[in-house]
């Protein structure tokens, strides 16, 4: 495991690409730039990625986007996919509706 | 494009036909396919767009999962018409950023 | 609360099996799944699969999964659909979100066999309406019976990729190029040989460079990558498409498993609960099943189901030590037989250059998908027999031998080693039954007769496509690379229920294309 | 040598990180020791965000209009990030009498001391937040309070104290504070000793722990508390919400979700798995609260739920205090599930007691010792 805990490591300037436009959480938009921007900004795991951008926070939950944040987040930072934690697993594990969630079946079958 | 037969699954099962609406137009579709497919079959395929960059999107997993072929259906926003059951009646709206054009407006 | 003996969460092939084996122990058992069909991906699944008899091969998928169900219901086990599990919590507690309610159940064990999600890859366009994910175009023609589209662009050469490209040339789609980026197909090679011979361009080493279109996919560029993926100015190609699907691999879906605080390990091909060989997971009577502990077939994931269901049933003490150290075993010589050959976990990411008889590998079938006229002679099921005789293009080892028991005379034999190729015992003698053409999931057996009639020879060829030609429909052969190499006629086509759904279709081509053609295609079409 | 800084902050939420940019500002050298892999991983980015000035005890209510005043309106200007401050006021609905009693008896104590705070009936609630259930038969109402986002102004205050020079180290989990020559000096995490002039305790209810190991004790225990946000809705309102009966509270974001928190009852039994997990019955039972008060609200889909520990004071008061018997340590702690709207007055005032400045306000009423048996 290669952790990357001091915050003050230099991964280098933030560059440009080309393909920075491109949309990687496509529930929130959230382009593959911004992402990258965001761990010249700090956001060293992917934790904090959600938090700042929300990505992995709109209707699907980062089930499309995850593994892909996590590869353009190691790359950033010069580290293995691997090294990075993966986000929380949050229940629900689908949107449900709160007249649903808040009607708890008194009788189980 | 229905399939009418499949070399190996055969026909289709018999499904009755019913009407729903799409953006106020009268279309068909087969009761309880999913309303992804029954726009498919009838040529849909825009289902919204999106909310900061007004995008398009339609079926992308088709299993309920990706959440991007959400539309308004009958008033409800965010319902994910690949694994919603077609009713007679239903009425289906595109959906921008997260409500039907009519209730946003220009943002 | 309501209490089960055990919970299944997911009702595929590993949650089914699992169901299976612990209801005969005599477990309470319920399974639910989000799902408004039971069966998981094995619906969606209309080839025949791979294996030996035990992994109930040459057995259309959809079919494995109605068996699984009349078996499970058979006994006893309750299967709920459209069944949300919501939460897995302290307590082996699950939460089910079941029509407009939240049920909680508690189990005294727990298996989660909630199987796997797609990878995505990104591009220019990759969010436009028309781009989907393979599982989404299985799910639309083999569940819904429409067509995802009318012409497809498929990225990833992996099993679903061929599988899937072919199942949409089954549903009447044109398959415009098949394109992956690594530069070797990734699945299995008689997978792809079968989606080549029908036309289908293969770009390896080629990549999406945009989706085009404004409001809906149109078109699709591809481009050629160098060894760092980077794609090299000037190789770009257009294809005018409608849909553009993508099967860049798989993910185990582990989320549950991680909420309840089972211990999590990362691997290359995704997070995964840490679990013995019987699937038990670090809390004690959560188990697991199937593509949530690691990403395999569906036959793989029911020997892994029936482990962990009778992993349950010792747990809770249905059954001894010893029974489930005999069962175990037992299902565990299946599940490794599965792991053996060439796409053997452990050969995953290596280049192997000969097969395990020391031949060398196809080239051709690794960079453009089909053997090349020039090396198929060199594979031991090949052979130019006088009269007719099968001519089996199997080229790699992979574990699968039903074609050595479907030949009455004994004709195939493969040997005790599963991932054996099939080899022609020329001192049998061949009837041309057609059982081995039928029986071969990879459609890799073709019978040919070099002297059918004087200067034509007969190929008969697995057909799975509608319409169905008849005798005398004139058309043209298909070599193994989807050209026309010469004019045929079709003079036998043979449907049987042993058959299940392959018709054998017999043409007749001038003698020389004996080894040339090998997929015939109606004129006009 | 690069783990030696002017003040050493353990704990990485928003009140260690608040404090190292306002030292940063000031032009000292910090170190922020995180026990987990993420700034903000504790209370502060598990929170509803509320910026509450009405309902705090009389002692925290300066620390609260204080920044609410000065701080929290240009908030994101002055960290170059949008924080998400939203001053709309707060309602707290009553729908019972009883409720109203309660609500009455709040009002009159926060209005004796200043506050701007009054009692409605349903029908003016109904017309600051029309949405409201026709149920509600009164609220009060403090015009002046409001919510930002937790996660983002952690994150903002992270950012900004990190590009001003603090460093930041996470996965450090602190294994003793050490005195040297009398004078607390050393933190030793598993990894490193770091050195400094100043040691801060910000670490939630880990600073129980850690403080004893220079003999403190700060009586507080810890609760779980759990939060549930719904997908984006179109915009309805932006007040922040709260009940007399505590059911529930919560705002809509700027995104479009709603952010809710919520008790089940159950909080101070709660077992767990050794991390913050959620209940299976308590998403529920804030759904039910939620829609008694909102009915509209009943088809929005939760997305996610998650829970977080708070560190409770035995009065409900935090511990924001200089240790005089234990020189160079200072705790600032027991924030009791409210620190977040105080959150940057408490950095001001921690960082001018860490460089010996007369504080912006009097701080005696948080001092570690003002604990007493009740005889």
């Amino acid at each position: 495991m290669k952790k990357i805990s001091n915050r003050s490591t230099n991964i280098g300037e933030f560059i440009p690409q080309p393909d920075d436009a491109i949309i990687i959480c496509r529930c929130e938009e959230i382009t593959k730039g911004e992402i990258r921007k965001a761990v010249h900004d700090g956001m060293y795991t992917l934790t904090e990625i959600r938090r700042y951008l929300r990505t992995g926070m709109g209707l699907c939950q980062g089930q499309t986007c995850g593994k892909l944040i996590k590869g353009i987040v190691a790359k950033e930072l010069g580290v293995s996919p691997l090294d990075l934690e993966p986000a929380a697993a949050r229940a629900p594990m689908r949107p449900i509706e709160m007249r649903v969630l808040g009607n708890e079946g008194k009788e189980a079958e | 494009m229905r399939i009418e037969e499949h070399p190996i699954l055969g026909k289709p099962e018999e499904k009755k036909v019913v009407g729903f609406i799409h953006d106020g137009i009268k279309l068909t579709g087969l009761e309880g396919e999913p309303i992804a497919v029954a726009l498919e079959a009838a040529g849909v395929r825009i289902h919204r767009y999106t909310k900061k960059q007004h995008k398009p999107r339609g079926v992308f997993c088709a299993i309920g999962r990706c959440t991007d072929c959400v539309m308004v259906v009958d008033g409800k926003p965010n319902v994910r018409t690949c694994i919603t059951p077609l009713k007679e009646g239903m009425i289906v709206q595109t959906q921008y950023g997260v409500a039907a054009m009519e209730s946003t407006g220009e943002e | 609360m309501k209490r089960y003996d055990l919970i299944i969460v997911g009702a595929g092939p590993a949650g089914l099996s699992a169901a299976i084996e612990a209801a005969k122990k005599g477990l309470k058992v319920i399974v639910f799944d989000e799902n408004a069909k039971p069966g998981g991906q094995l619906f969606k699944q209309i080839h025949k699969f791979f294996g030996s008899k035990e992994h109930k091969a040459k057995i259309r998928g959809y079919k494995i999964g109605e068996e699984l169900l009349k078996e499970a219901s058979e006994y006893g086990v309750k299967v709920v659909l459209n069944a949300i599990v919501i939460g897995l919590y302290l307590d082996k507690e699950v939460t089910v979100k079941i029509a407009d309610e939240i049920r909680h159940y508690k189990g005294d064990a727990v298996i989660v066999a909630t199987g796997a999600s797609e990878n995505m890859v990104t591009f220019d366009g990759w969010t436009l309406p028309g781009v989907i994910g393979a599982g989404a175009a299985q799910t639309m023609m083999n569940l819904h019976s429409i067509k995802p589209g009318n012409k497809v662009l498929m990225l990833g050469s992996g099993n679903v990729g061929l599988v899937v490209s072919f199942q949409l040339l089954q549903a009447g789609c044109e398959v415009a190029a098949l394109v992956d980026a690594a530069p070797k197909v990734g699945g299995y090679g008689v997978h792809a040989a079968k989606v080549a011979r029908c036309g289908v361009p293969f770009y390896l080493s080629h990549t999406i460079i945009k989706a085009e279109g404004e409001e809906c996919v149109t078109g699709v560029t591809i481009g050629q990558v160098d060894k760092e993926w980077k794609v090299i100015p000037g190789t770009e190609k257009h294809f005018d498409v409608d849909t553009i699907c993508l099967a860049v691999g798989l993910s185990p879906m582990s989320q549950l498993l991680k909420m309840a605080g089972c211990k999590m390990t990362d691997t290359p091909t995704g997070y995964i609960p840490e679990c013995d060989e019987t699937g038990a997971t670090s809390i004690p009577g959560i188990f697991v099943a199937g593509d949530v502990s690691g990403i395999e077939e569906a036959s793989s994931a029911m020997i892994e189901g029936r482990i962990s269901g009778v992993a349950a049933a010792e747990y809770l003490g249905f059954i001894s030590k010893e029974e489930t150290d005999d069962k175990v075993k037992e299902l565990e010589k299946a599940l490794f037989s599965l792991r053996e050959g060439m796409f053997a976990p452990e050969n995953r990411g290596k280049v192997l250059e000969k097969t395990e008889e020391g031949i060398e590998i196809s080239r051709s079938l690794l960079e453009k998908g089909y053997v090349e006229e020039g090396e198929i002679e060199r594979f031991p099921g090949v052979t130019h027999g006088k009269g007719i005789h099968p001519v089996i293009e199997c080229t790699q080892n992979i574990p699968c031998n039903p074609c050595q028991d479907a030949c009455p005379k004994r004709c195939i034999r493969i040997g005790n080693k599963i991932t054996s190729l099939p080899a022609i015992d020329e001192t049998k003698e061949c009837i041309g039954c057609g059982m081995c053409v039928a029986s071969c999931s990879g459609q890799a057996i073709f019978l040919v007769d070099e002297q059918y009639e004087t200067g034509f020879a007969s190929i008969t060829l697995p057909y799975e496509f509608l319409p169905l030609p008849e005798p005398g429909d004139k058309g043209i052969a298909l070599d193994r690379s989807g050209k026309k190499v010469c004019d045929a006629e079709v003079v036998d086509v043979k449907s049987a229920k042993a058959f299940d759904q392959t018709h054998l279709l017999t043409m007749k081509v001038p003698a020389e294309m004996a080894m040339k053609a090998r997929f015939f295609c109606s004129q006009g079409v | 040598m690069a783990n030696c800084a002017d003040v050493i902050i353990i704990g990485g939420g928003i009140i260690g990180s608040s404090t190292a940019y306002y030292l940063a500002k000031k032009g000292c050298s910090v170190i922020v020791l995180e026990k987990s892999n993420d700034i903000g991983n504790g209370g502060s980015s598990r929170n509803g965000g509320g910026v509450r000035q009405s309902g705090r005890d009389k002692r925290e209510l300066p620390l609260a209009m204080y920044g609410v005043k000065n701080l929290w309106p240009t908030l994101s200007e002055e960290l170059e990030m949008d924080v998400e401050y939203y001053q709309e006021g707060n309602l707290r609905l009553g729908k019972t009498d009883a409720h109203i009693n309660i609500l009455e008896g709040l009002t009159e104590k926060a209005v004796s001391l200043g506050l701007d705070v009054k009692m409605i009936d349903g029908e003016q609630a109904k017309e600051i937040c029309p949405y409201l259930s026709d149920e509600v038969i009164g609220a009060s109402w403090c015009p002046t309070d409001g919510h930002a986002n937790p996660m983002l102004a952690t994150l903002a205050y992270y950012r900004k104290a990190r590009q001003l020079g603090v460093q930041f180290i996470t996965n450090q989990e602190v294994v003793k504070i050490k005195k040297i020559k009398g004078k607390a000096r050393q933190v030793v995490t598993s990894e490193a000793v770091y050195e400094g002039e100043t040691i801060i305790l910000a670490a939630g209810y880990e600073s129980r722990k850690i403080a004893a190991t220079v003999g403190i004790d700060v009586p507080m225990s810890q609760a779980l508390l759990e939060v549930l946000v719904t997908e984006a809705q179109p915009p309805m309102f932006y007040q922040m919400l709260g009940t007399a009966a505590a059911d529930f509270y919560g705002h809509q974001s700027t995104h479009g979700s709603f952010v809710f928190g919520g008790t089940s009852g159950f909080e101070g039994v709660n077992k767990d798995n050794g991390i913050p997990v959620t209940n299976s019955l308590t998403a529920s039972c804030i759904c039910r609260g939620i829609m008694k008060y909102f009915p509209c609200l009943e088809d929005a889909k939760i997305v996610r739920t998650w829970a977080g520990w708070i560190d409770v004071c035995a009065d409900h008061v935090p511990v924001i205090s200089h240790v005089e018997e234990v020189p160079g340590f200072i705790l600032a702690c027991g924030f009791s599930g409210h620190g977040f709207g105080i959150s940057p007055t408490v950095g001001t005032i921690l960082a001018q007691m860490a460089l010996g400045e007369e504080t912006i306000l009097a701080i005696n009423d948080f001092r570690y010792d003002r604990f007493q048996t009740k005889i």
